[in-house]
Formats: structure tokens, C-alpha cells, sequence
């Protein structure tokens, strides 16, 4: 391995509490789902059922899945472009979210979004948003929103290492904390925005100093280990509810291309190769067996259920109606004001 | 109800009061709208009546507490965000464009964004280019959005309330000449909407369409014109977006005759929609071409014989209106 | 002088490897240009040509390198600067209006910023509402710049240079559904200015004036009314500021109608100021009212089907013109 | 006095190593001049000779006279729209500074600029930038220019502690850094933003930190000792020019108001009161006086080459033609092109 190449993570910054072998069972039924969900999008991409931007989130399940464990319903969630996974771990419908990449009426944003705009608002769910960091100023507010209204809840906000640079990132942990707002900023670093590696967009790659800056306390989190992820995060957001914004670096790695457009030029294949020794899914499974609270049967039950799933979300979307044309400039502006 | 004289600048306080008195999800957000009492003295005293929460001051960062507001106004606070001047909302434009004006379509109606963000506008002041845009006009070429441009205190007064009671983004435009200026107006002020323009001036020999700053120019211009028998409609559309095509229209069909004053740059201005409408549903109306008044295509000077030269005045108007009615048919 | 075929992602290309050959000035800097090959593959190359200082891959921060583009053009570089797409120059704003459009000016001619922004522009992709603006015209406001807006290989492959030699900030909006199209053109390129429109096709009934990713939509649209005996002229703006008044009046003079063809959002778009001048500058040539196609009002959607209906399209560019000829005079 | 009142600082960095005492005395009468300048600016705009918007420099001129002294000829200069200090400092004729003022052709920047907008590019000053960290990315890209064509210069880039909290002062310290420029960055940290004090517009008040995320040094001078500034930038100036940026900041603080429009309800008379006691000018003034290098005579006779040398700049703005109006579009293009 030479030493351009991006090493997995190994240790644990904390002593894992383990949960009951439900509820990781759980965590890696939820995490399948993401992974076949998105396999079969790949497939229904090549069939010309999905178009627009596709951006995968393999390889990095464990980051949504873990992190969305302590959120309450209440809590806000933002994200970025590559949000399937997020959507699935908040619990929106499967079926809503394929049917979304149909651009049928049934899907989430009603076919309006596509991929990169997935929302649903019963689940707390503010999209999918495509402009890298231009959600974060959001999440401020939505924190605001949060301390004015004494609602006690929590904004999400999950964002690629590359949002870093921009200058959105700034202004946004700089007024979260001098406000105290309840904002969890949940940077997923998985050493690339598109082909720039982190080196090559930040002076100082340690990104948690950056938020020390502001203040603002900050964890660094095995973004492959689910259990890690989920631990890591609720004192995270426990710190969030109680007192002010926290920076959470989860160190991941995305397994596929930026999008269903990249070469892939700027990787080697060895440190991909390094990174799929630690798929999130894997990890998990193996812990469990060790463990004795998985076997054969039950995972083979598993890949059964989430394969059903997909299956019935694929049907959904298919079966969906499309919008009727006429409809073109609705929601522009809401309905009773034009 | 009474009469009361006050400054568009204490309208436009007064507007603010009354909705933070009227609904507690109400607040004020912006640079130096708190200690310093607003950069154009707009929200002076009201930190002290309402306090740090509801009138807060921000670091400078205009994406950052614009896009703040936006979150905000999702989550149901009904937030007014002021942005000192437009020439620093260009800071903020992807949250305006990309969020604000998108979100509720994007989200296939599941979210509004109820943000009013007010922002003075306009030249005239020798503040030179960085500090003297009109683009007011610009921003309303972005569907999603709702452009006002009070130009009279009463509208000053009258226009915020509603502007938040709509569900949608609504940008509110004050030209800085215009905080200084007087009018008698009723109290409590009028019920305004926010969709129609208004005929400030009534005449049947040439309409003047206008708006904000430009609109006691071109006031002035029709009473000179007056004085030498030339009798012009005015018009204030007041909303820039959506355009008040009727009110338009109908003035057209009466006067046969336009001239559009409009402190934007002339290539691309809110003039040339304006004409262009006119062009498309009133053409036949029409006795001789639209002639636009506007501003130089020039970052606008700092000396002041340049910046008089650069922006449209009442000579220009008077000039132009000549022009039109001399001209064919 | 031979004769090549390529595609107008090639002639982008060969257009900057020609540039950085010609002067050892001129460097190419923006997200991804680099490593990944430019996100559109423009690029893709280069860095191994000309290496990681003249192919400068940036953070995302889109105002700084911007801005670094102005600095580094004020000191005498010829920076190429490429903003991916045009939803991005957006949070760039600031830097293109407040400083790279009004630098000369403010300094009183003492400075100049001879910078080449690119940027991909247009819909048509399916990628929803933030990544698929057609500003180019909304940026034509702006004086202090040059707008250019290719829409053959050939111009592609030859308006950068120029671009170049310019001394004052050019943007070029490259519409991202032509990089795959294809054209025989000149080997070398033939020499063009940036300053005059381009007749595509010649005919005497009705003129269509358009640009960019709409001009093949509009040929497409005239050779349909060719089989329908209307006889239209095509006038390709290919230069979107200044505006090239002389090509346009002189095609309205011969065929007394016309049809603007613009992606732009149909409020404040460039073809209200296309009609504005027309209705300016030749009032009396005209038989019609001028026609508008353009994008409905509405944040781009993701289903093919509505984006579909949201754009211009061949036939509603024929439609329209088949309107424009029904009526009246 | 209160807790929220700033105070100025009251030791030096670093022991200082005291110039000739010629050149002492060029250092105050240096910052006699911004001073006398900016007081007639004062007459000036009351008599309305002077329009726009005024903002003065009076208690920060050990800023600008201190860091100019390193900067070559070749070197560039930034700043904001508080310039006026900068721009005599460097060297423009004092005369075409208050033409510009006057809005006259012979204006450094022929009128087109005024107060915020001083240009000359003879001088090596690009404005006067009246966007708010606008020009910091511009310093950027003047460090580029001169790494890749190997002039060896420096940019100097002054602004406002205000500046900080904007997203173009985070991206333009990470390109910096990232590539290793030669860029100043000089922070004129006089505590407030209009009438925002730094505690409430950053999170963390220790600008300097913030300096090392970005993996660049950092020193903080007092900004009211010339001589303190005129050595700590020195050394900046030389780092920059041989490995990369520099972040400094200048403890100082602005004895008038914002601009001519500021009610200053902001800030406690007292504090006002308690900055003035260290006056730059006074206080280089009596170190001279200590050390035997300055007595009534020297010093009255320095105030009237001051008194004479602004006489003469407002006789030049007086005396200036108005541009003809005809012109009024000349300098949006380069001549030729258009
Ligand atoms: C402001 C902006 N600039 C550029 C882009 C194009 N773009 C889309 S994703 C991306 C990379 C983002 O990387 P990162 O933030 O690390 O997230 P990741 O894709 O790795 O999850 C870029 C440059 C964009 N969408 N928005
Ligand atoms: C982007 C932007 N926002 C707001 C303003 C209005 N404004 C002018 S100066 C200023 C305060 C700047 O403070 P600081 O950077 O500390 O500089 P100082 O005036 O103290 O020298 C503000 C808010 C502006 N010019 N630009
Ligand atoms: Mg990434
Ligand atoms: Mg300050």
C-alpha cells in the first residue's frame, strides 16, 4: 500500500456498551435494507427506471443507521444528496422513496426531488439537499427554531468532509454556538468530495480541531462500526439537547463511485479493496456470530425480509401515477395564496 | 381611526413592533439590528422593548443567518431577516435561489419557508458601486419568491404584516432615500395586499409605471408634465413579483402610451419584463414603442455629478415621456 | 486548413490545452478539475499535461477561488476559472459583481480583470431543482462582464481564446446537454470575435432568436416549419452581453416577426430584453406583438415528464411561431 | 468601570528592538498625518466637500504606519473601506487621496472610488474594498500570482475583526494555506463590528486559534504601539514571503465612531475614554521624549509639515476638475475593446 492511500480506521475512541443482540440485529437488518435498497436502485438506474444524479451510500450504512438510533421523532434531520440511507434509517417508507426516484406522485417529495431530494416532514426529514453545506445554515436555524420554541429537539445536519471548506460551514458552527442551538453536525468523512481527497481541500486535516475553533466540542468515530457510531452519536445529541452544537467526525468511506458518472481516476483500487475489509455489514455480522446471536438461517431470514422490502418498494414505484402535467406550477407557492 | 405623520423609517419600525406585539412567533435577525439600532436606525428601540432573543443581533454572515432563517421559518417561528443592504445579499443568494425560493416545490409542497427578508436598496447617496445596487428587479426573475417594493410610508407600515402572513418566502426592498421621507398616513394603517399595484396618479395622455425610489421622481415628472398639458397616469407597482399585469393593462388600454422608470440597469432590467408584457398582451394597444427610463450600464459612480448622471431623474422621465408622444402613429 | 469532428466536450478541451500552450499565463483552477477529470470530463488530461499548478484543483469554496481567480488576473495571470455548474456561482456572486464587474471602474481604469470563468449551465437532465439553472441571461445583466453562450462545437472550440485576450472578466456558459454533441468543424479553429450574434439559417417569414443549449431546438423548430412552407430565420445570439442590437434589428427589418427562445425562467429573462430592444429599436418593423418561449415559472422538478413540460421544446417553439404568424397586421 | 468594557492592551509580544531615532520620529509623523488628514476629513464633510460614507482611522494609525514599514515596493496592499490610514501610510500622494474624497478627476481612483475605494496601483494598493472580507479571496489570488510567476511579492490583506465570522475569511485562509501563499492576513481587531462587540459576533474570542486551523502562525501585537506593529508584522511579512500566509492580529481600537452616521450606543464612554489614554500618537511621543529624541520644538514642527502637507491635499481636491459626464461609461470596459 503506498501512502496516498486512506487507511480504515481500527480502534474504537471509546469502549463500546453493547447493546441487546435484538436490537443489533436490528442495526443490521436496518443497514441490509440501505444496501440492497441501493444495489437495486444501481440496477433500476442501468434499466433507465431511475435518471438524474444517483449518489450510493455503500459502505457507509453504519454512519445513517448508527447515528439515527438516539434521534427522537421530534429531532430534524438534513442531509446531502446521498441520502438514501438516511431516509431509510429515519423509518420513511421504502416504497415513497423508490417511487421518488420514479418520479412518480407517490414518492416522497412527490416526484418533484428525485434522489438528491428526498423529504418527508411527517418523519422530520428536510431533505436532501444538493448544494454542498447549504443545508447547514438550515440546521441553525432549525436549532433556533428549537430554543425559541422550547421544543426540546434536535437538528441532525449530516454533511461530506468536502463541505468543510465552503464557507457556509464557518458561519453556520460559528452562530450554532454562539447561539448554543441545539445542532448536531454530523460530518461524514469519507476522504473524498468526488475525486478531491481531504488532503487536497484542508490545510489541517484534523477536522475536529476546526470546530474547537468555535467552541463547539467535537468527537472523532469509527464510522464503520455501527455500535461505535450509535454510541458515539447519542452523547452527542444528548449534549445537543442539553446545551449547545457538537461536531461529529465519522470516519467512513464510500465502497462506489461519487456518482453513476465517475471514473473513479483519482483512487486506487488497493485502498478501496483496504476499505471493503471493513464493510460496516460484515463488522456487524461477524460480531454477532462471534457473539452467538446470529447464524445461517437467521441472517438468510434477514436478506429475506429486506429483499421483500425492496421488492414492495420497487412496486410501489412502479405502479405509481405520474403527476398530471397540468400540475406543473403547483407548490411553487402554497396552494391558498395564488 | 386617526392621521399620524411619520417617516417611512418609523413605518417600517412601527410595522415591526406591531407584528412582534401581534404574534409571539415573530422576531428580527440581522447584522446590527440590536446595540446599534439598525444600520439605517429602523429598528432603534426595539431591542430594548422586545429584548435580545426576539431582536438579535448577528455576527456577519450573511448565507449563515439568512439560511438561519430559513431553518427557522420551517420550524414555524415567522422570522424577519434583515440584510443591511442588497448589495450584501449577494452573500446570501444560494440560500435564497436554492433554498428559500425552492424548497416548498422541491419538497412536492410538504415544506413553506414563511421568511420575510427586508433589505434596503438603491443608489443616490455617493456610496459608489459596491454600495449603490438596485436589484430588486433582478430578484424578481426567481419564481418561489414574492418581491415588494414599498415606495410610500403607508406602504412601509402597511406591507409587513401581510408579507408574513404569507407562507412564503417574501422579500421586502426599502430604498434608503426613501427612510427620511414624511407622510400624513391613517392609523391603525390600511389592510394592503400584496399582489396589486397602485395608481398613484390618474391621467389618460401617457402611463408612467414605477416603483421604490423611482416613484416621486416620476410623481414630480407627471406634475411637470401637467404644466405643460400632458396628463400621465402613474403607476407604483409596489409587488415586483408576481407583476400586477391588470392594473398594467388597463392603464395601457387607456393611454396607449408607456414609459417605464426603473433604477435597475437598463439591460435586463424589470423595465424590459415590464415592456415586454406589455408587448405580449397589450400590443395592439400600444401607439408608439415603450421607452424606458433606467440606469446607466455602469458600477455606479461615487462623484455626484456621475451618480445624478448615472440614475433616472425627473428630466430624464420628462424627457422621455416628450419623446414617446412625439413619436409616430 | 482540414476539417475534424468533434464533440463540444472536446472543443472545450482543446480549446484550454490550445489556451495553456499559447501562454504560459494561463492557468485552469476549480473544483475537480484536476484528479477527477472535471466533472463534466473537460479536463480530463490536462492535469497530466500541464501538471497540478497550472490544473489547480480547489477545496470547495467557491467565493474563494473566485476571488483568487480576480487576484490572480489583477497580477497578471490569465486564470481560467471553471465553476461546475452555474447553480454553484450562486455563493460566487459577490466576487463576480462587487469586484471582478467593478474593479476598473471604481479604480478609474487603473485595474483590470482579465479572467475567464466557465460554467456549465441549462436543464434537461433530471437533476431537480438546485442543478438545473439557466442563469446566463439573469447574469447578462451585470455591467463590467461579457456573457458568451456557445452553443456550436465550433464556438466552443473558438471563443475561448478571445475570451482570453480580454481584458475585462468574460463568463462562458457552456450548456451542459451539448457536451456530447458533435460537428465537423475547422482545423485550426476559425478566428471569432465575442462581441456579434450568429444567423444559423437564413429565411425571410419570422425570426427566431436564441442561444446556447435552445438553439438546436430551434433549427430543429424552423426546418418543421420549413416542411409547413414558414420560412424562418435563426438568429444565434452566441454573445448575451453586450447584446449584438445590429444582427437582431437587421433580421427583424427583413421578416416583421419574431420569436425569442430562452431557457431562462420567462420573468426578467434575457428574451424580455431581447423584445425591449426590439421594440426600442424597431417598433414600426414589427407585424406582431414578439413572441416569448422560455421556462415556466416553477423550480425545475425531477420527473422527465414535468421537466419536460417546463422547458422550451420544438414544439412549442413551433407553436408559438405558428401564433405569432396568425396574428393581426 | 464594567465587565463588558474592552481594555487595551498593555504588553508587547515580544521585547522590542527599538529603530534610530530618525526613524522614530518618521513613524509618528507618519501617523500625524493620518490623523491631521482624517480630522480635516471631519471639517470637510461637515462642509459637505465630502460625501458617502466616512469611516475613520483615528486610534488605529499605529496599524497601518507600523505594517507598511516591511512591505517592498513590489509588495500589494489590501484593505477595507477604513483605508485611508493605508493609503497614506503606503505612500499615495496625500492630495490625490482627498481629491478622490472630493469626487475630482484627479482623485486616486479619478472620483469613481471616493473614501471607501482608494486605488493606486502605481503604490501597489488595490482599494479599499467596501464588501465586508470581499477582498480577502482577492489577497488570495494576488499570493497565487506571485508564487506562480516568482516575483517574489507579498499581499498584505488588512480587515476588520468582523471579517472574521464570513465564510470568504474561512475559505480564503484554508487556500492559503493550502497552497502555501504569500498572503498577510492583518486583523485590525479594534473589538467591535459597527456596534457589534467581538463576544457577540464569535464564538471563540481568541482570533488566533482560529489561525491554527487552518495550519497557519499566528501572532497577536499591540496595535497601539507602532513600533510593536512595525516589528511583528516585519516578521510576518518575512515568513510569508518565504514559506506561506500569516495571520496577525492588531489589538486596537477605533476612537471615533463606525462612520458619520453611528449614534454609538453601543459602547461606554468610559471605555472610549480608557483607549484614548493610550493614544499611538501619545504614546510614541512620549517614549521619543523619554529617550531624549523629541522635544516642543521638533514636535511643532512636525504639525506644521503635517498641517502643510494636508493644506496642500485639500488645495489639489479643491482645485481638481470634475470629470466631464460624457465619461460616465468610460472604465466600465478597458478603452480598446469596446
Ligand atoms: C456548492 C457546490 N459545489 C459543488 C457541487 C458539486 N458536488 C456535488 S457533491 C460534491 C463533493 C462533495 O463531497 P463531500 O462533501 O465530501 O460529500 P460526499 O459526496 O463525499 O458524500 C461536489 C463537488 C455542489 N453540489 N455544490
Ligand atoms: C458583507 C457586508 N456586510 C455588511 C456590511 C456593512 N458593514 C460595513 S462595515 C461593517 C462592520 C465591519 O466591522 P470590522 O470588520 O470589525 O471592521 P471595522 O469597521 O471595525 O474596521 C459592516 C457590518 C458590509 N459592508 N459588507
Ligand atoms: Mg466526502
Ligand atoms: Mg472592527
Amino acid at each position: 500500500m503506498n501512502e496516498a492511500i486512506k487507511h480504515p480506521p481500527r480502534t474504537h475512541s471509546e469502549p463500546l456498551t453493547v447493546g441487546t443482540a435484538e436490537h443489533r440485529r436490528a442495526l443490521l437488518q436496518q443497514m441490509m435494507l440501505v444496501r440492497r435498497f441501493e444495489e437495486r436502485c444501481v440496477e433500476l438506474y442501468q434499466a433507465a427506471k431511475i435518471r438524474g444524479f444517483l449518489h450510493l451510500y455503500i459502505g457507509e450504512e453504519a454512519v445513517a443507521v448508527g447515528a439515527m438510533q438516539s434521534l427522537e421523532p421530534r429531532d430534524v434531520v438534513l442531509a446531502t444528496y446521498r441520502e438514501h440511507g438516511h431516509a431509510l434509517a429515519r423509518g420513511v417508507d421504502p416504497g415513497a422513496v423508490m417511487a421518488e426516484m420514479f418520479g412518480k406522485v407517490n414518492g416522497c417529495s412527490r416526484g418533484r426531488g428525485g434522489s438528491m431530494h428526498l423529504f418527508d416532514v411527517s418523519h422530520g426529514l428536510l431533505g436532501g439537499n444538493a448544494i454542498v453545506a447549504g443545508h447547514l445554515p438550515m440546521a441553525v436555524g432549525v436549532g433556533l427554531a428549537s430554543r425559541m420554541q422550547r421544543t426540546g429537539s434536535v437538528a441532525a445536519c449530516f454533511f461530506g468532509e468536502g463541505a468543510v471548506a465552503e464557507g457556509e460551514f464557518h458561519e453556520s458552527m460559528n452562530l450554532a454556538s454562539l447561539w448554543k442551538l441545539p445542532v448536531v453536525f454530523l460530518c461524514e468523512n469519507n476522504s473524498y468530495a468526488m475525486g478531491t481527497a481531504v488532503e487536497r481541500s484542508e490545510a489541517q486535516t484534523d477536522l475536529s480541531l476546526k470546530a474547537s475553533t468555535y467552541g463547539v466540542p467535537a468527537y472523532r468515530i469509527d464510522g464503520m462500526d455501527v455500535e461505535a457510531v450509535e454510541q458515539g452519536v447519542r452523547g452527542a445529541v444528548a449534549i445537543a439537547r442539553e446545551s449547545g452544537p457538537v461536531f461529529v467526525e465519522l470516519m467512513t468511506y464510500r465502497f462506489r463511485a461519487h456518482s453513476m458518472y465517475d471514473p473513479e481516476l483519482y483512487r486506487d483500487k488497493q485502498e478501496v479493496a483496504a476499505w471493503r475489509e471493513h464493510d460496516p455489514i460484515t463488522l456487524l455480522a461477524d460480531r454477532l456470530r462471534a457473539a452467538g446471536d446470529l447464524d445461517d438461517d437467521a441472517l438468510a431470514q434477514m436478506e429475506l425480509a429486506v429483499t421483500e422490502t425492496v421488492d414492495a418498494a420497487v412496486a410501489m414505484a412502479e405502479t405509481g401515477e405520474l403527476e398530471p402535467v397540468d400540475d406543473l406550477t403547483r407548490f411553487v407557492h402554497a396552494e391558498a395564496t395564488r | 381611526m386617526s392621521r399620524v405623520t411619520m417617516t417611512y423609517r418609523e413605518a417600517c419600525r412601527q410595522a415591526i413592533r406591531e407584528a412582534m406585539l401581534r404574534d409571539e412567533r415573530v422576531f428580527l435577525m440581522g447584522e446590527d439590528v440590536g446595540a446599534y439600532g439598525g444600520c439605517f436606525a429602523v429598528s432603534k428601540g426595539l431591542l430594548d422593548e422586545f429584548g435580545p432573543s426576539r431582536i438579535r443581533d448577528t455576527p456577519l454572515s450573511e448565507s449563515g443567518f439568512v439560511g438561519a432563517g430559513i431553518g427557522a421559518a420551517i420550524e414555524g417561528m415567522r422570522p424577519i431577516v434583515e440584510i443591511m443592504t442588497v448589495n450584501f445579499s449577494l452573500l446570501a443568494l444560494d440560500q435564497i435561489m436554492n433554498n428559500a425560493a425552492t424548497l416548498r416545490h422541491m419538497s412536492g409542497g410538504q415544506l413553506g419557508v414563511p421568511l420575510v427578508i427586508r433589505m434596503a436598496t438603491g443608489a443616490g447617496r455617493q456610496l459608489a458601486a459596491q454600495h449603490s445596487h438596485s436589484l430588486e428587479g433582478w430578484y424578481a426573475h426567481i419564481p418561489g419568491l414574492t418581491v415588494l417594493a414599498p415606495g410610500v410610508v403607508e406602504d412601509a407600515r402597511a406591507m409587513l404584516w401581510p408579507a408574513l402572513q404569507d407562507p412564503d418566502p417574501v422579500l421586502i426592498f426599502e430604498n434608503a432615500a426613501l427612510y427620511n421621507s414624511e407622510a400624513e398616513i391613517d392609523d391603525p394603517p390600511p389592510v394592503v395586499d400584496i399582489r396589486s399595484a397602485a395608481v398613484r396618479r390618474h391621467g389618460s395622455d401617457v402611463t408612467l409605471i414605477t416603483y421604490g425610489g423611482s416613484l416621486h421622481k416620476t410623481i414630480a415628472a407627471a406634475e411637470q408634465l401637467a404644466s405643460e398639458d400632458i396628463d400621465a397616469e402613474v403607476v407604483d407597482l409596489r409587488v415586483l413579483r408576481p407583476l400586477d399585469d391588470a392594473t398594467i393593462m388597463a392603464s395601457v388600454a387607456n393611454t396607449h402610451r408607456v414609459v417605464v422608470v426603473d433604477e435597475g440597469w437598463r439591460t435586463g432590467s424589470l423595465a424590459a419584463e415590464i415592456t415586454t408584457r406589455i408587448v405580449e398582451q397589450a400590443f395592439w394597444d400600444l401607439d408608439g414603442p415603450v421607452a424606458r427610463v433606467c440606469s446607466a450600464e455602469v458600477p455606479i459612480p461615487y462623484a455626484k455629478h456621475l451618480e445624478d448622471a448615472a440614475l433616472p431623474d425627473v428630466d430624464k422621465i420628462v424627457h422621455a415621456v416628450r419623446r414617446t408622444l412625439g413619436e409616430g402613429a
